[in-house]
């Protein structure tokens, strides 16, 4: 994400609005202007056209068990990824507002995963106690 | 003045009603002393804990109270204090919990040698199954419960057609031997719990829960509900005799297999 | 730390990044996240709220699959579709995603035009969004057709858990209710965009504040957020 | 690293002056302002309202419980309803709206020195979805079968069935509905707190400058951000299974010998999905109050709160871990067996930060100058009643003492005390604190000092004595403790007993009520800054504060909150906008 923000991509605004500030110390809206080359938006939705196609395709060829599984979760994170970066202009923020979003879900996180383990073994008393199943 | 004085009291009140009223815990007819033994530690460390920190306040209140010409420390941190006041508590906490979870781990471990005893809920009433002679209980299914099945238990499973099923009646258990409880609820949630016994657990329609423990003494023990099950919930109460061996053996001489219990509603249905 | 001083005293220059940058825009005064304007703050925490409420959503219908002892009917061939003579597995569903993600591309040259001050491209844009949206909308409203007509119930379906069509209908009906509100508000700022009420400020119904072309990009979030969504629920509901 | 810097550089702006709304009639000033002041009272208004409602059936639920079989009409099913609508009442629609929309209304713009919330329109809207939500609320007293009478956890498969007061009825609907409203107006407001906070503060006004309340008030209201969607969508499954006929929460069931037609689905989930919620919600109404007590405390003891940095890290960190802790409450329901070594583990860990908190409060009277207003006295009952009730606390968080407790009136003890008793007390304080800024005039004192007596040291006789029946293991929800050998003829006599308290110390709240009332016309004037107080609100050019807070210019800070007895300077307090270095401003970096 750092590398992003040093690549000079957009955001040249930054520090122009800051000496703005400076100078003016009466009150001056800072609109921050995220203008991005339209070609980028273009490459990322190809890419998003991209990933959506592999994942179709891992539903068409009839992809099974864990190769499925990882293909499909690669693909989402790699789709979300692009999103919330790109489109979301993520990428340019400053870090402080990009943890305060990205960490909280880690909470969402945890919960999935107990219920993971909270599901499994419902089914399994289920099981034991109630036969495979009807 | 008189606030500080109140806060003694408060504690001396506290510590006193503790040790001289009479509102204590039944006493113990199973294994789970370990629990009561915990809530003693417990009882200590927080005891100890909320009389130094009222005494504490009560002394500032007296000491510091507002005088004319008094002036306020001005101290904003002090970092020794507070990361040994840090370490203290974590002690304190840690003295709590490694009993506990040593405990937990009994309680979740079910030892090998423990029968199986079946618990069924339903608003609001409680009714058991025993495995019978094979020692084994026969699979349920709510959808298979009707007026002569009333605790769908699944006719076609073999292991089922020797369960004792005690209905809407005492359960009886032999003393000193540890049993497992499981159990079940065909509407609604309830909680199986026996005050001297200090177990308790949920039952969830639509899974089996469980929770063991070794009665200790002969005599006859209220069943409460602990989980409001709707209007009759207080009104659900059941009853656990633990018996000798010879009596329980007696007991269970009686009841009817699932087998019997079905077996009229067969000969009815070929008629 | 040096950094933190000197923002502290009110230096200019450029802000330091990294972990310091954190540090120093959590400990300055005014505002923690820099160049990021209310509304777009604002924004931005309501989708994460919102993302719990998506995460608690899907969880649900996770544990309610996994616990469930009746096999799970098989979404490449509930959402199947017969086209010319051969069922294509998913194929509604794939051509639903890519429409959506076409809306986020458009959507996203729409804040790029915005920030550039073309209204015109801006506002033809948000109303191209806005109607890949409503076209998403129509497909969904589509399959719901299709699925209740085969006999897909909330209680119950021809397949096995019953669970599969609660969660199906409350899942999309949930996202599809996120996405209509969010085409109504791209039509919304369509008109504002067209109207010039961004170029010259005035102020808005809603907030009382006045309009500036950031509003574009905020709107975007909410729209790029409704796409994310589909995104896990494309993975989750209908692939896994 | 304690910098020192010099205290009066300040940055420049960077965030331009809002405009303000300018309301044009008297409709638009008082009834749908903008004004998050005007707010603010609009949402203590109908929450002590509403409260009232549940003090009374508090009320009801004594009457029997302390007298069994004297008064007909509390059947059982009228006493399900009074225990769910009391504890929904009192911990979502009084303590929760209190805290976030009252005080929170109140006091944020003020201390962090803005001009009003960020959306004002935004916030007013959040106002009337609550009273909404109130309404609908209210209306299902009125619904044929009552209110739901569910408990306030709101358990299925009960909560939708006909053993359940308002299970088949309209109760758990109107209930379910009324907390949808409930959360979409918060989320509104909560946007508002959240980015006022964050993005709206004066200039010089660091988050390390804030005052205790605002951090408190902050983080629960992130807190509850993120922690309603949870509930929101328990609710929304559990009106779609009511409904609809869906089984998300319902597994195969047989309802008074009838097959109902669901199957397959988990009620273990919702109980996971309502304490996830559940669970943050507690401290959501735990940590304003423990913000509020912070500077209450250091006012009227005229000495910086001690530890401010760590009272900050405590609160976050407390905010942080309660939402991994939420399964002690469900030791016993049957989940998977292992979780209760990982939550004991975290619920006991929260006690750490929780215990830092309570020693700086006691440290910062050490060496204080205490004035034992009545302010003050309520801080120091709240310490009491909050220590007693986190102690208690303890014995449920570590999983196997909760075994036999849980489900007991201990565990009702334990709540009253930590919840209902603590923070309700911080709210007096609070009042008795605020009051003269809202209105311009002090409470009385006489009137105070009785009310403080009888609700502490009666709330405590009430909640302290029950710990013990629950011990002997009495059940919680019982309304009828007949036929039980656990129920000793003492404990029956015990339980009359706090019956009586119950309405001694309700009658307190009478009095209060109309000390409330009486004084804002008839209370002695207060000034501007009746405490002697630092932070921004008592620095106003007028009292009440007029729309816009802060006159023609907002306020400059210059030092932290809690600038009281600094050797060297002329007052016992500096506020924070005072510029210029007394002796060594030692505040936090
Ligand atoms: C304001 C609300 C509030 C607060 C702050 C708390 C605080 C705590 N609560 Fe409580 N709780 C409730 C409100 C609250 N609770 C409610 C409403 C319920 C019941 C819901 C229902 O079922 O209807 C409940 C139920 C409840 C249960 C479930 C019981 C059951 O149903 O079986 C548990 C179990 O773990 C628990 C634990 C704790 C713990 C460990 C804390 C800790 O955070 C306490 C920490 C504080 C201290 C520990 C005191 C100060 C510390 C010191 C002075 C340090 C010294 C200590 C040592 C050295 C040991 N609570
Ligand atoms: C903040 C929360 C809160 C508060 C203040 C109270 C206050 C009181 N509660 Fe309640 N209670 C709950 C939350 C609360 N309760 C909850 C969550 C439950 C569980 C419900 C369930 O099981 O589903 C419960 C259940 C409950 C039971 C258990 C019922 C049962 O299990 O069978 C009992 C029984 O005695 C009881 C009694 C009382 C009494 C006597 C008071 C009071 O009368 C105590 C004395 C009064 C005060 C300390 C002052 C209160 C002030 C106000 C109410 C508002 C006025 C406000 C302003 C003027 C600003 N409550
Ligand atoms: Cu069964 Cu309560
Ligand atoms: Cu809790």
């Amino acid at each position: 994400m750092a590398e992003a923000t040093a690549n000079g991509l957009g955001q040249h605004t930054l520090d122009s609005a800051r000496t703005h500030d400076a100078t003016a110390t009466s009150v001056t809206p800072t609109e921050v202007h995220q203008e991005h080359p339209i070609k980028l938006y273009l490459v990322v939705w190809a890419w998003l056209f991209i990933l959506s196609t592999c994942s179709y395709l891992v539903d068409y060829f009839g992809l099974h068990g864990y190769l499925r599984w990882s293909l499909i979760l690669i693909f989402m994170i790699l789709k979300a990824g692009l999103i919330v970066a790109i489109f979301m202009h993520m990428a340019w923020e400053r870090l402080a507002l990009t943890y305060a979003i990205i960490l909280p879900p880690v909470l969402v996180l945890v919960f999935v995963t107990l219920m993971v383990f909270e599901a499994d073994y419902t089914l399994l008393t289920r099981m034991a106690f109630f036969g495979a199943g009807p | 003045m008189a606030v500080a004085l109140v806060l003694v009291l408060i504690v001396v009140g506290s510590v006193l009603f503790h040790f001289l009223s009479p509102w204590w815990w039944t006493p113990i007819a199973s294994n789970w002393d370990y629990i009561d033994n915990t809530i003693i530690i417990t009882f200590w460390i927080t005891g100890v804990v909320f009389a130094a920190v009222v005494l504490f306040m009560a002394y500032c209140v007296f000491r510091f109270r507002h005088r004319e010409g008094n002036q306020a420390a001005y101290e904003p941190e002090n970092r020794r204090l507070e990361s040994w006041l840090t370490v203290v508590t974590a002690v304190g906490v840690t003295a709590l919990l490694v009993p506990g979870l040593f405990v937990w781990s009994r309680f979740v471990n079910v030892p090998s040698d423990a029968t199986e005893v079946e618990v069924v809920g339903q608003q609001w009433q409680w009714s058991f199954r025993l495995p019978g002679k094979d020692g084994k209980l026969g699979t349920s299914d709510t959808r298979d419960v009707n007026a002569e099945n009333p605790l769908g238990v699944i006719a076609a499973d073999a292991n089922g057609q020797d369960d004792v099923v005690v209905e809407a009646a005492d359960l009886h258990l032999p003393v000193g031997k540890p049993v497992k409880m499981l159990l079940r609820s065909i509407d609604v949630l309830h909680d199986f719990y026996v005050p001297e016994f200090r177990a308790k657990m949920d039952m969830i329609p639509g899974s089996v829960t469980y929770f063991w423990f070794t009665p200790t003494k002969t005599g006859t023990f209220q069943v409460l509900c602990a989980e409001l099950c709707g209007q009759g919930h207080p009104m659900m109460h059941g009853v656990v005799m633990v018996d000798t061996q010879e009596d329980y053996l007696a007991w269970l001489g009686q009841q009817q297999t699932f087998a019997q219990l079905s077996a009229p509603q067969q000969m009815g249905s070929a008629e | 730390m040096a950094e933190t001083t000197l923002t502290h005293i009110g230096r200019t220059g450029p802000r330091p990044a990294g972990w310091q940058g954190i540090a120093a825009d959590w400990s300055s005064d005014q505002r923690a996240f820099k160049n990021v304007s209310w509304g777009k703050a604002m924004m931005w925490i309501f989708l994460l709220s919102d993302t719990f409420i998506f995460g608690c959503f899907l969880l649900s219908y996770m544990t309610d699959r996994i616990s469930t002892r009746v096999p799970w009917p098989n979404p490449s061939e509930v959402f199947a579709l017969r086209i010319g003579g051969s069922d294509i597995p998913l194929i509604l569903i794939a051509i639903m995603t890519f429409v959506l993600i076409s809306s986020s591309g458009t959507m996203a040259m729409a804040v790029n035009f915005g920030y550039r001050r073309d209204r015109r491209k801006t506002a033809v844009l948000l109303l191209l969004t806005a109607a890949l949206g409503a076209t998403f909308v129509g497909m969904q409203a589509f399959e719901w057709t299709k699925l209740i007509t085969e006999g897909v119930r909330p209680w119950g379906n021809p397949w096995g858990a019953a669970q599969f069509g609660a969660s199906f209908f409350m899942i999309t009906g949930f996202h599809g209710t996120h996405v209509s509100i969010g085409v109504i508000f791209l039509i919304i700022v369509a008109r504002k965009v067209w109207r010039g009420d961004y170029d010259v400020g005035r102020p808005g119904f809603f907030t009382s504040r006045r309009g500036r072309y950031e509003n574009v990009e905020i709107m975007g979030l909410y729209w790029h957020f409704v796409d994310l969504v589909w995104v896990f629920i494309f993975a989750f509901f209908y692939l896994w | 690293m304690v910098d020192i810097t010099p205290a009066d550089a300040v940055p420049p702006a960077e965030v331009a002056e809002m405009e303000l709304y300018h309301p044009h009639s008297w409709w638009t000033k008082y009834v749908f302002s903008q004004d998050a002041k005007v707010i603010a009272i609009q949402y203590s208004a109908t929450a002590t309202a509403i409260g009232m409602v549940a003090l009374v059936l508090s009320w009801l639920m004594r009457l029997q419980l302390g007298f069994p079989g004297t008064f007909d009409f509390i059947t059982p099913e009228a006493y399900y309803q009074f225990i769910t609508m009391h504890g929904m009442i009192m911990v979502i629609y009084l303590l929760t709206a209190l805290f976030l929309g009252g005080f929170g209304n109140y006091l944020i713009p003020l201390m962090v020195g803005a001009r009003d919330m960020v959306f004002p329109y935004v916030n007013m809207l959040s106002y009337w979805i609550y009273l909404l939500a109130v309404l609908v609320l209210v209306s299902s007293f009125f619904a044929p079968g009552g209110p739901t009478g569910a408990g306030w956890t709101l358990y299925p498969p009960q909560a939708i069935m006909t053993g359940t007061p308002g299970g088949q009825d309209w109760g758990i609907i109107l209930m379910l509905v009324s907390l949808i409203l409930f959360i979409i107006g918060f989320t509104m407001g909560g946007l508002n707190y959240v980015v006022t906070v964050l993005q709206g503060r004066t200039r010089g006004m660091t988050l390390m400058r804030l005052p205790l309340t605002v951090w408190g008030i902050f983080t629960a209201t992130v807190m509850a951000l993120l922690a309603f969607p949870a509930l929101f969508v328990a609710c929304v499954m559990m009106l779609l299974d009511r409904a609809l006929g869906t089984s998300f929460f319902m597994p195969a069931i047989v309802e008074m010998g009838e097959q109902l037609q669901h199957g397959g689905g988990s009620p273990i989930l919702f109980q996971h999905l309502f304490w996830f919620f559940g669970h943050p919600e507690v401290y959501i109404v735990a940590l304003p109050a423990f913000g509020i007590v912070s500077d209450l405390i250091s006012t009227h003891a005229r000495k910086n709160i001690f530890g401010y940095r760590m009272m900050v890290w405590a609160i976050v960190g407390i905010g942080a871990l309660s939402f991994v802790v939420w399964a002690h409450h469900m030791y016993v329901s049957g989940m998977h067996p292992y979780f209760g070594f990982f939550f004991a583990t975290t619920t006991l860990i929260i006690a750490v930060p929780t215990a830092i908190k309570v020693y700086n409060w006691v440290l910062t009277l050490w060496r204080g100058d205490i004035h034992l207003t009545i302010p003050m006295l309520f801080a120091l009952a709240f310490i009491v009643t909050f220590v007693n009730g986190g102690l208690t606390g303890l014995f449920l968080g570590n999983v196997v003492v909760d075994v036999p407790l849980s489900d007991t009136m201990f565990v009702v003890a334990h709540f009253h005390m930590v919840m209902g008793v603590a923070p309700i007390i911080v709210i007096f304080g609070a009042i008795y604190h605020w009051y003269p800024k809202v209105t311009g005039r002090m409470l009385n004192e006489t009137l105070g000092r009785f009310h403080f007596w009888v609700t502490f040291l009666g709330a405590y006789l009430i909640f302290f004595p029950m710990h013990y029946l629950g011990l002997m293991g009495v059940p919680r929800r019982y309304n009828e403790l007949t036929d039980m050998t656990v129920m000793t003829e003492s404990a029956h006599h015990l339980n009359s007993f706090i019956s009586i308290m119950a309405f001694i110390v309700g009658f307190a709240q009478i009095v209060f009520l109309f000390n409330l009332i009486w004084s804002i016309r008839h209370g002695r004037e207060a000034g501007g800054n009746p405490w002697r107080a630092t932070t921004l609100e008592w620095q106003t050019a007028e009292t009440p504060p007029g729309h816009g807070n802060f006159g023609k210019d907002l306020p400059i800070v210059y030092r932290w909150a809690y600038d009281y007895s600094v050797p060297g300077a002329k007052e016992d307090f500096i506020p924070q906008n005072v510029p210029g270095s007394f002796g060594p401003s030692r505040e936090p970096a």
